[in-house]
């Protein structure tokens, strides 16, 4: 096909491809300590300083110590981690635990795992705008709510939740707080020596970092479960031979991020900016999400009465999202979007453009263009409706 | 999980669709369901499609589904539209399963197409 | 410290270096085809057809059908999901399960887990050489067994088990059969359209693949509880970005191990008996394992009244391992070679020896001097016992 | 963790003991504990450790801090082995807190020498 030629990749937030200085950071290791961290010779101690640095790396992006950061396979386990270790480990406090409607899956499925289990889970809903008010979230809290678990930034509309006045609320009830930081870490600024929050998950490849490999963000004293059993690695709570170079990389892109985060807001704000002045005036077209304090990598945006698959074809080479960035094959409107008080219909025109490090300028104008051509080319096609 | 969903066929008639538009002064079909919205318009002399166009509403498949329609049913007699079936479009255009709903729709078009040319002629 | 200059590697057992083959494919794919493989656009479908090919390369290696593999962070997680999913999901057969002594950590730390939730587990003792017979297998099936793990390749010592007679005697008793292939699989032939097993583990990093990755064959039909919640990718079995570049090494390491096999095998074994009769007429000196039949790449040797924290100091350059690859650093003698019937203080002189494709015989000849001056040293620092 | 658990001195100390082997007709402490097998040969003139030898079965701990006592004690009056501290032999050569009863050892075969010393001058 033609158009594959030429993708222009606007699905940052899917997944990142790696920063040059990652993937060279990557190949040192592979070639000159690709040994076993847990190995008992000089090699295998190499390995370990290797992980050591990472650790130090990641932990001066998180303002942490690096002791509190477990390394594992991504968000996707680290959420499971958090979650089902978290609630588990405090089953004496309580079997009720909070969460929002606009979750993630890979924290979404994991309630629902926990409900099966006999858990009680209140699904809170956010405003027209995405956020959580404080008060509903402080008003869903019970005696024995023992646990929530809250995206700080959403992963399809680029809504950023306020994670600092949640976590009082959580400490001011002995609640754990969870908080799914895939969208946020080693993007925005996160300080978790200030923040009032327990666990944190994150993972690589949303900031420039390897796939394969993420980290959970465990503050010192706070109790989890371990949900996997093996070679006594990271002090039994996750256990399997630690990936060297996987880790390096992800200590690599949190340096990286480190230096780069404030950049790379700006820069990724004026495209944003150029790309929703390029549209807004398309008719009937409907902005996802915050107005103002969003997220600026991510622009979600339906448009009435175009068909969502039509819309994704015709936008091609554009790579744009519908639906969630991590399964967008299910066909089902998103859950995120309806959570918002969005009709399926509406829902399932949504495109979400999410740009990156490398978007240029004029990446933007051709996805302008590439939009408005594309509405304009469905409406034509279409009859009226009955008459 | 991998492949394409949308064939070569599919792709060609989605993006450089030769009939689609209406007919001026032309008779038309229209139904509209699960969620598809699909008008085929035919000017017909002498017993035969002389012109035929869609417009449509729906994934890539129903849009190509009705161009390719037109395609195959412009420059056949009139009678050419009973024997329309689904199936040889289903595999041209290698639509997946869980779509035949939408392109029964089609059908229903077509159907309703060919009550209106008749109407138009049975006075 | 001098000796960090030259390391002599042979600690193939613990993890490998990447193939060159390997690490080229990982580079191509890093930098073209880095998208989400679960994405809606073309982009996402070029990573998903690697994901696709890597498939067949390994499906190609075991004989299986690529749609019976999934998808995992290492052999640590695919035994736990085998294990753990496959008990859960089949409680009802019963709760005795049944595996050895001599199994890794990361199984029998699973096993531990399901103990305390209520499981009975038969800890069953190999013979002397390390093998598991068939009769003493047989006879600790009971009504109620419904899952059995056992090891393919015993990471310390190399010996070899009947996966094809244990399978058998599974397959008669409608018990779930899980092999632990970690050091089996890319390393030995493999067949499993031939061989009676319904769940194998396996990791990439073992056999010149990236860390980070696994996979888990699960044969058609075999029911698996999944372990973690998320996106639904891998049919909801294993959520998680897939790791496309990581699964296209392992992939690609697969498809270098199909064709290389046999060839490292001779290699390895030249060089195993080079260094076996470099040293085997030292005075003291013991084989842990199968004097025949086991896998080449692994010697292991324990020496009298010799003490082997220094012993392994003493063989710097070398880097090779005491106790267990996958947690060397842990100080308790081997369990392994205690169950085979080593006395602690024989198994805390133990030396494993592994070899791997880069292993030369000049390393080997470097090795065979270095163990006879380390043992000649320490004994000759050593005072006579107590007069 | 990642840590050498062997320290610079350790190292020198095992690589290269210089006060490794035995004392012909001198006086010896021995002890053995912990798996570990410690003896100390000295001799002794005017009341001074002209010579010190060690032989050890051990960790490299206990190797290093044996070879440490032969060099901090040689040429030293005799009385001096009643000081001995293991404190600052766990110091210099960073001896973890878990095998401080390894050390011990040393200390009791250090005793040990003192003792046969003492016996031998005093009749
Ligand atoms: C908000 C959020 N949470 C969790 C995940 C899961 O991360 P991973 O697929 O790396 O496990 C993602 C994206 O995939 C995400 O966007
Ligand atoms: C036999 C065996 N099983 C399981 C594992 C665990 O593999 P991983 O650390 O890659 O998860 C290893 C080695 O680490 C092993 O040797």
């Amino acid at each position: 096909m033609v158009t594959n030629a030429d993708p222009v990749y606007l699905d940052y937030a899917a997944t990142t491809p790696l920063d040059p200085r990652v993937a060279e950071r990557m190949r040192a290791v592979q070639s000159s300590a690709y040994f076993n961290p847990a190995s008992n010779h000089f090699a295998g101690r190499l390995s370990a300083t290797v992980v050591d640095e990472a650790a130090v790396q990641l932990a001066a992006l998180l303002n942490v110590d690096p002791t509190s950061l477990l390394w594992t396979s991504g968000a996707t386990e680290s959420n499971n981690l958090a979650i089902l270790g978290g609630a588990k480990q405090r089953e004496h406090r309580g079997k009720h635990l909070v969460t929002m409607r606009t979750e993630h899956k890979a924290v979404v499925d994991v309630f629902r795992a926990l409900e099966k289990q006999g858990f009680e889970i209140a699904w809170l809903a956010p405003d027209a705008d995405g956020r959580l008010p404080l008060e509903r979230f402080e008003a869903a809290l019970r005696d024995d709510t023992q646990l929530a678990s809250i995206l700080h930034i959403n992963n399809e509309t680029g809504v950023v939740q306020d994670i600092e006045g949640l976590g009082a609320i959580c400490r001011s009830h002995d609640v754990l707080f969870h908080v799914d930081g895939a969208q946020s870490a080693g993007k925005v600024p996160v300080d978790l020596a200030h923040l009032p929050v327990d666990l944190m998950s994150l993972t690589a490849h949303k900031f420039y970092g390897p796939k394969g490999v993420g980290a959970l963000f465990v503050a010192d004293g706070t109790p989890i479960a371990p949900q996997m059993f093996g070679g006594g690695q990271q002090r039994r709570l996750r256990p399997g031979t630690l990936p060297v170079d996987l880790i390096a990389g992800l200590g690599e892109a949190a340096s990286v991020a480190s230096s780069c985060i404030d950049k790379d807001l700006l820069h990724l704000a004026a495209l944003r900016d150029q790309l929703w002045k390029g549209i807004r005036d398309v008719e009937g077209l409907q902005r996802n999400g915050q107005d103002r304090g969003g997220y600026p990598g991510i622009l979600n945006v339906g448009v009435q009465d175009v068909e969502g698959e039509s819309l994704l074809l015709a936008l091609e080479p554009l790579c744009v999202a519908t639906g969630s960035a991590c399964n967008s094959r299910s066909q089902e409107p998103s859950s995120v979007l309806r959570a918002l008080g969005r009709s399926d219909l509406e829902a399932q025109s949504a495109i979400r453009f999410s740009l990156g490090r490398q978007t240029t300028s004029a990446e933007i104008e051709l996805a302008v263009s590439a939009y408005r051509n594309a509405v304009k080319k469905l409406r034509d096609l279409a009859p009226e409706r009955v008459r | 999980m991998t492949t394409d969903p949308f064939n070569t066929t599919v792709r060609e008639y989605f993006a450089n669709p030769s009939h689609c538009g209406e007919v001026a002064g032309g008779v038309a079909g229209y139904f509209e369901d699960h969620g598809m919205r699909i008008r085929l318009a035919a000017e017909v002399r002498d017993g035969t499609i002389a012109r035929l166009r869609f417009q449509a509403w729906g994934c890539p498949h129903v849009i190509a589904a009705a161009e390719a329609v037109c395609r195959r049913f412009e420059g056949q007699p009139v009678s050419a539209l009973e024997q329309f079936k689904t199936g040889q479009i289903m595999e041209d255009l290698a639509v997946p399963v869980e779509k035949t709903g939408r392109i029964l729709v089609l059908e229903d078009t077509v159907r309703s197409l060919g009550r209106a040319i008749e109407n138009l002629t049975t006075p």
